[in-house]
């Protein structure tokens, strides 16, 4: 066993900002991750990071904005203290030498990105422990930490077959915490990215909008203005309203091909496009074959980001004491129903700083948001199809609920534990996991997609179950210790599972249209009853779906919700 | 099949307590064995009727330290239906998710930007998610990379190219920073402009394994490492003290002058990075710097 | 890992040396080769006619630097080679000493010879 | 403990049939270095019979000239000093960061002019007297 002061789980950049956080308070830091840091997805990003830098933009528009964007599912203690700390993360990056853009007196550049007011995207680009899987030689440690574990491994796209996110981005944090009692929070909050590749589900980054780059369906019409999308913002409104437009103008036969719309750069010109853009062009070259200096690149919406996640609150920390969240695994309700382009870089460095220190022990002000069952406030109604939750008894996971016994003792046997199931899964004999994932997937992008109908949603749940019991028939055909990355696979098969029902679970609960969640039967934003959170608690198994009210009281003002209009 | 798993359990049952949990598991073990031959089987039977026009033929390496006949390593076919804009990766994914799970390879974000799936290609280093089938020539092999130890089929041992990017100190490390905490260093354009393909490496390692010379040399840095330092000694926020530095690393024996500009680095590297350029410049930097003081 | 630079020996001076004595020696390779199978053919080679070259002094001094910058340079290209095979420790310790001892006989054996073809020596 | 497969130098080498231009460029300069210094003692050897008296030498490097097979082997050696050369010239090219783009168009030049150049002075070195 080894023993630690702080455990991050995750080499994200959510994770190494915590690490780096835990290390300037004095702890002894421990780094478990799947990847090597430089892997994480994190490296991914494409666009850029927000920040109020300049005179005539301030924290304040920063926070409305994010707020807005939201679509007033944000709280704002959160909202407040990222838009605060944002410009000293980012110029702290700066410091630590990322290689922003520069403009000529060798300040970093910032350009317009969706729904921002000002151009201020720099781009460049009691938990007493837990279990490792050594990948490499097949070996289970425990880890003990001392102060706390944080959870920083980044998004669950893996849970829709059509996504940006990486075949690591699986949820497992959610699915950890979710599991160990912290709840997961407006998990139906998915953000679809307009602009992704059609074959391969690869990004191209908000940033063509942002220089000028425009959408075309088969008919030649820029839709966003000609079909009154977006009247003002067009191509730059917010990812939910482009993705809806796409999907829109797909459905109604305007779709290139039936299934997705161009992206034109043509007209910003070569010179234009090979300083700011080249990556792009690589990008539509390799993953596509498509060369954007000649043609318009094919685009169609994918899952993008999460913006719920594990219940925490403005320090990190979730309702179980010592365990942490951070990145884009926690749900601190930064971005509410709808995240920023840009904002989740930012998010990574203020929210993992912050949870370092407090796991580290650093006096910082209280919380105001509260964590846990005890803050919400109204139970939730939904009659799901069929059970959802563990298909047998609760199998005695990470346990969290061992204040009363010694630490290292609940970590032994977690780690008797672990060893016992993949052994299990190693020996035993069954169907390959891959079919049960393939499963999931699919039924996720059919029913729970951009588009959310009472009884697509209420299918995905019967297919969830449905693969659920499948799963109880999963076994590793591969016998080896060494590297074996079939069982890493059958085991965040699990963890896709769990969140796939959580997003489902969610979107059947939430009865109206809000930001990136939209229900057929609902057309409009409820704000009267809908300013609240779903929250969701795993209970030994068997689901519990609950709602807490969100906080719009910021420091500078209430934020009192408008239309969100573009 | 399923006459066969009550049969197992009834075994199960009769096994005394004193039995060593060792012998059941290799008991079980070697049932597995015999079922997986059993689904091999099948498993041909199932490619066989893969049409020969729309399919590709891949040639996988395959070695496991622990595992019974494959301690030796071989090459395994699988025949995978073609697509168009179909990657390698794929195909693997294809291979793995439908004949064999136990087919290791790393990958992750399909984008070429995660640098996880350097392979060996038609004997060529290139990244799996980012080499389109088309463009190969049929049977493809694929094997791990040259110049590292297989851990397992396709994956090697990153450690030493790790190690060798740790040794240039791969990280921002300028003589002064602004006063205000919330001014930013100034950079010029050019500057800029001048780091902006280096900061692209990711780590994948296809270039120190396309390397004669890193092969030979086991202390030569490599050209990925190399062009690390360069990305720092060339980033003009960091200033002239920390520049000479850097450049004292890369000048030690097994640094750059252990470059003989092969340029295979330079033709293998996904992000396009001009490495062999990097480098030299790095030894004329490092020439008019010492002669500075002679 | 990768070791630190430590002591002072860098590298650079070699490789610098390395390319200033090709430069040298394209020219008088060259040159040498011309005079010595065109501009005479080498079968008719005496010493007579050997002799007369290399009295005169700028002969003689080019002929000697072209035997010094080549034995530098093939013995120093030779010794990279070996390191970027990966030579190392006392091998490698020895391997250089073998070839400094080789260029140092190799240059006063050609130094003997010169002098005995301008006459010097007879 | 996980174990891995070392490869092998062997294996290593047997991939010259994947090799690039830049990579047979450094295999055939490093071939023709060798045989020069190689050529330069043995040069050397031959010309210490100079010390032995002007007829001795004479007569050594025209009892060599009067072999056909010396007169092979010099123009083997005058192909493997024109690649060295103009190999040597594009590496310093390269040193200088000048036309790195045209790296492998000037290995491939390299090849055909040595070419060229030693099928030009066939005549002059296997002619001349023989005897
Ligand atoms: C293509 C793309 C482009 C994007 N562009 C932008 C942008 O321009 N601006 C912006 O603000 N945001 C952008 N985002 C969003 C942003 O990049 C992510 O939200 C953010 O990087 C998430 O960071 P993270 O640290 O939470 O997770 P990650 O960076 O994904 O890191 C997760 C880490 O957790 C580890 N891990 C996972 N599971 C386990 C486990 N079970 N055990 C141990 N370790 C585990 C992984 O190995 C990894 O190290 C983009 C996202 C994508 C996919
Ligand atoms: C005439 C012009 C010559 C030029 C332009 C030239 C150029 C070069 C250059 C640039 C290198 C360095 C290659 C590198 O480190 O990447 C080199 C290596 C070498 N040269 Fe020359 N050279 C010339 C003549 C000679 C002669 C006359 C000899 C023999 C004495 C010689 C022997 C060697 C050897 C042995 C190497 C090392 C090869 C290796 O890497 O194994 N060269 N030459
Ligand atoms: S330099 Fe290129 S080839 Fe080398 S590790 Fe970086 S990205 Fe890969
Ligand atoms: S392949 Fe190797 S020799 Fe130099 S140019 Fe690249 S590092
Ligand atoms: S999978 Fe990430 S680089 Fe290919």
């Amino acid at each position: 066993m080894y023993e630690h002061d702080v455990i991050v789980v995750g080499a994200g950049g959510a994770g190494l900002r915590a690490a780096i956080a835990a290390d300037e308070e004095g702890a002894d830091v421990a780094l478990v991750t799947k990847l090597h840091p430089v892997r994480s997805h994190t490296g991914a990003a494409e666009g850029g990071i927000n920040a109020a830098l300049r005179e005539g933009d301030s924290w304040d528009l920063h926070a409305y904005d994010t707020v807005k964007g939201s679509d007033y599912l944000a709280d704002a203690p959160a909202v407040d203290t990222f838009a605060k700390s944002a410009p000293e993360e980012v110029i702290q990056l700066e410091h630590w030498g990322m290689p922003f853009s520069r403009e000529d007196d060798g300040r970093v550049s910032q350009r317009p990105f969706g729904g921002m007011s000002f151009p201020r995207t720099t781009y460049a680009g009691a938990c007493h422990g837990c279990v490792a899987y050594d990948i490499k030689s097949g070996e289970i440690h425990g880890f003990r930490a001392n102060n706390g574990v944080v959870l920083a491994t980044g998004g669950l796209g893996q849970a829709f077959d059509h996504t940006t996110n990486a075949i690591a981005n699986t949820g497992d944090g959610c699915a950890m915490a979710y599991r160990a009692g912290a709840p997961m929070e407006d998990m139906e909050m998915i953000q679809f990215h307009p602009t992704t590749l059609p074959s391969t589900g690869v990004l191209i980054s908000e940033g063509v909008r942002g220089e000028g780059g425009i959408l075309y369906n088969d008919e030649g019409e820029r839709f966003m203005y000609e079909h009154g999308y977006a009247n003002n913002a067009g191509e730059l409104a917010s990812r939910d309203v482009v993705s809806r437009a796409e999907l829109t103008e797909v459905n109604e036969g305007r779709g290139i091909e039936d299934e997705y719309v161009d992206l034109d750069m043509r007209h910003l010109g070569e010179d234009r496009i090979l300083d700011r853009l080249e990556n792009i062009l690589h990008l539509a070259e390799d993953f596509e074959g498509v060369d954007g200096l000649d043609e318009p690149m094919p685009v169609k919406p994918g899952q993008h980001y999460a913006m719920g996640g594990v219940e925490c609150d403005e320090n990190g920390e979730t309702c179980i004491s010592g365990l942490y969240a951070a990145g884009e695994t926690a749900c601190v309700s930064l971005h509410g129903a709808n995240r920023l382009g840009g904002n989740a870089l930012p998010e990574l460095m203020v929210f993992g700083a912050r949870a370092g220190w407090h796991a580290a022990g650093k006096e910082m002000k209280a919380a105001e948001i509260g964590t846990g069952p005890s803050a919400g406030s109204e139970d939730g109604d939904v009659e799901p199809p069929v059970e959802p939750g563990a298909i047998d008894s609760p199998d005695g996971d990470v346990a969290a609920d061992g204040a009363a016994i010694e630490p290292t003792a609940v970590i032994e046997n977690a780690v008797e534990n672990e060893r016992e199931r993949v052994e299990t899964l190693l020996e035993d004999d069954g169907i390959n996991h891959a079919n049960v994932r393939a499963d999931v997937q699919q039924t996720m992008t059919e029913n729970v997609n951009v588009f959310r109908e009472e009884g697509a949603v209420r299918s995905a749940l019967r297919d969830i179950r449905q693969a659920r019991k499948e799963y109880e028939n999963v076994a590793v055909a591969d016998p080896s210790r060494t590297y074996n990355t079939d069982l890493i696979h059958t085991i965040e098969t699990r963890n896709i599972l769990d969140v796939a029902e959580a997003i489902t679970l969610g979107a059947l609960a939430r009865e109206e249209f809000r930001g990136a969640h939209w229900r057929a039967e609902h057309q409009e934003r409820k704000d009267d009853e809908w300013i609240k959170h779903t929250m969701l608690a795993w209970n030994d198994g068997t689901p519990e779906l609950y709602y807490k009210p969100v906080n719009l009281d910021g420091d500078e003002e209430t934020y009192e919700p408008k239309e969100r209009s573009y | 099949m399923s006459t066969r798993i009550e049969q197992r359990e009834t075994e199960t049952d009769e096994q005394s307590e004193e039995q060593a949990a060792e012998s059941l598991g290799d008991r079980r073990r070697a049932e597995k064995r015999e079922r997986k031959a059993e689904q091999e089987a099948q498993r041909e039977a199932e490619e066989a009727t893969l049409d020969d026009e729309e399919t590709v033929l891949l040639k996988v390496f395959r070695y496991d330290p622990e595992v019974e006949g494959k301690q030796e390593p071989r090459f395994d076919d699988f025949r995978v239906p073609f697509h168009k804009g179909m990657t390698v990766l794929d195909a693997l994914i294809y291979a793995r998710d439908t004949y064999d799970s136990s087919l290791t390879f790393r990958h992750s974000c399909r984008q070429a930007v995660c640098g996880s799936d350097a392979l060996f290609v038609n004997g060529s280093q290139m990244l799996g998610c980012k080499t389109q089938l088309a463009d190969l020539e049929s049977p493809v092999r694929i094997e791990p990379l040259p110049h590292q130890e297989v851990v397992k089929d396709l994956v090697v041992d990153m450690e030493h190219f790790y190690d060798q990017m740790h040794a240039v100190e791969p990280y921002f490390d300028a003589d002064e920073l602004p006063d205000d905490g919330l001014e930013e260093q100034r950079q010029t354009r050019e500057n800029r402009e001048k780091v902006k393909m280096s900061t692209r490496c990711i780590w994948c390692g296809a270039c120190m394994s396309s390397c004669n010379i890193a092969a030979g040399d086991n202390e030569y840095l490599g050209p990925a490492a190399i062009n690390k330092a360069y990305r720092f000694a060339m980033d003009e926020r960091e200033g002239e003290r920390r520049k000479q530095e850097r450049l004292r690393i890369i000048e030690q024996e097994h640094g750059v002058w252990r470059c003989q500009t092969q340029f295979s680095c330079t033709e293998v590297c996904p992000k396009d990075i001009p490495l062999t350029e990097h480098i030299q410049e790095l030894k004329r930097e490092a020439v008019k710097n010492n002669l500075k003081f002679w | 890992m990768a070791k630190h630079y430590s002591s002072f020996e860098r590298g650079g001076r070699r490789w610098l040396l390395q390319r200033l004595t090709a430069v040298f020696l394209i020219g008088v390779l060259a040159f040498h080769f011309l005079l010595l199978h065109f501009a005479n053919h080498a079968a008719n080679i005496t010493f007579a006619g050997t002799q007369a070259r290399m009295s005169q002094i700028g002969y003689f001094a080019t002929m000697w630097l072209f035997l010094v910058t080549a034995t530098f340079h093939g013995v120093n290209g030779v010794y990279n080679a070996l390191i970027n095979q990966g030579i190392e420790g006392t091998r490698k310790t020895a391997v250089k000493w073998v070839l400094v001892a080789a260029s140092l006989l190799l240059i006063a054996q050609g130094t003997r010879v010169a002098l005995a073809m301008n006459g010097f020596l007879q | 403990m996980s174990q891995s497969y070392d490869r092998g130098t062997v294996e290593d080498f047997g991939r010259w049939r994947e090799f690039s231009a830049g990579m047979w460029a450094w295999i055939f300069h490093k071939f023709t270095g060798w045989v020069l210094v190689g050529y330069l003692f043995t040069h050397i050897a031959v010309l210490s019979t100079a010390l032995g008296g002007a007829e001795l030498y004479t007569s050594t490097l025209q009892g060599l000239e009067a072999l056909l097979v010396v007169r092979f082997l010099e123009v083997g050696l005058l192909a493997v000093a024109v690649f060295h050369i103009l190999n040597g010239v594009r590496l310093l090219m390269v040193d200088l960061g000048v036309g790195l783009e045209a790296q492998d168009t000037s290995f491939y030049a390299s090849m055909v002019l040595t070419g060229a150049i030693v099928v030009a002075s066939v005549p002059t070195f296997l002619g001349g007297p023989l005897a």
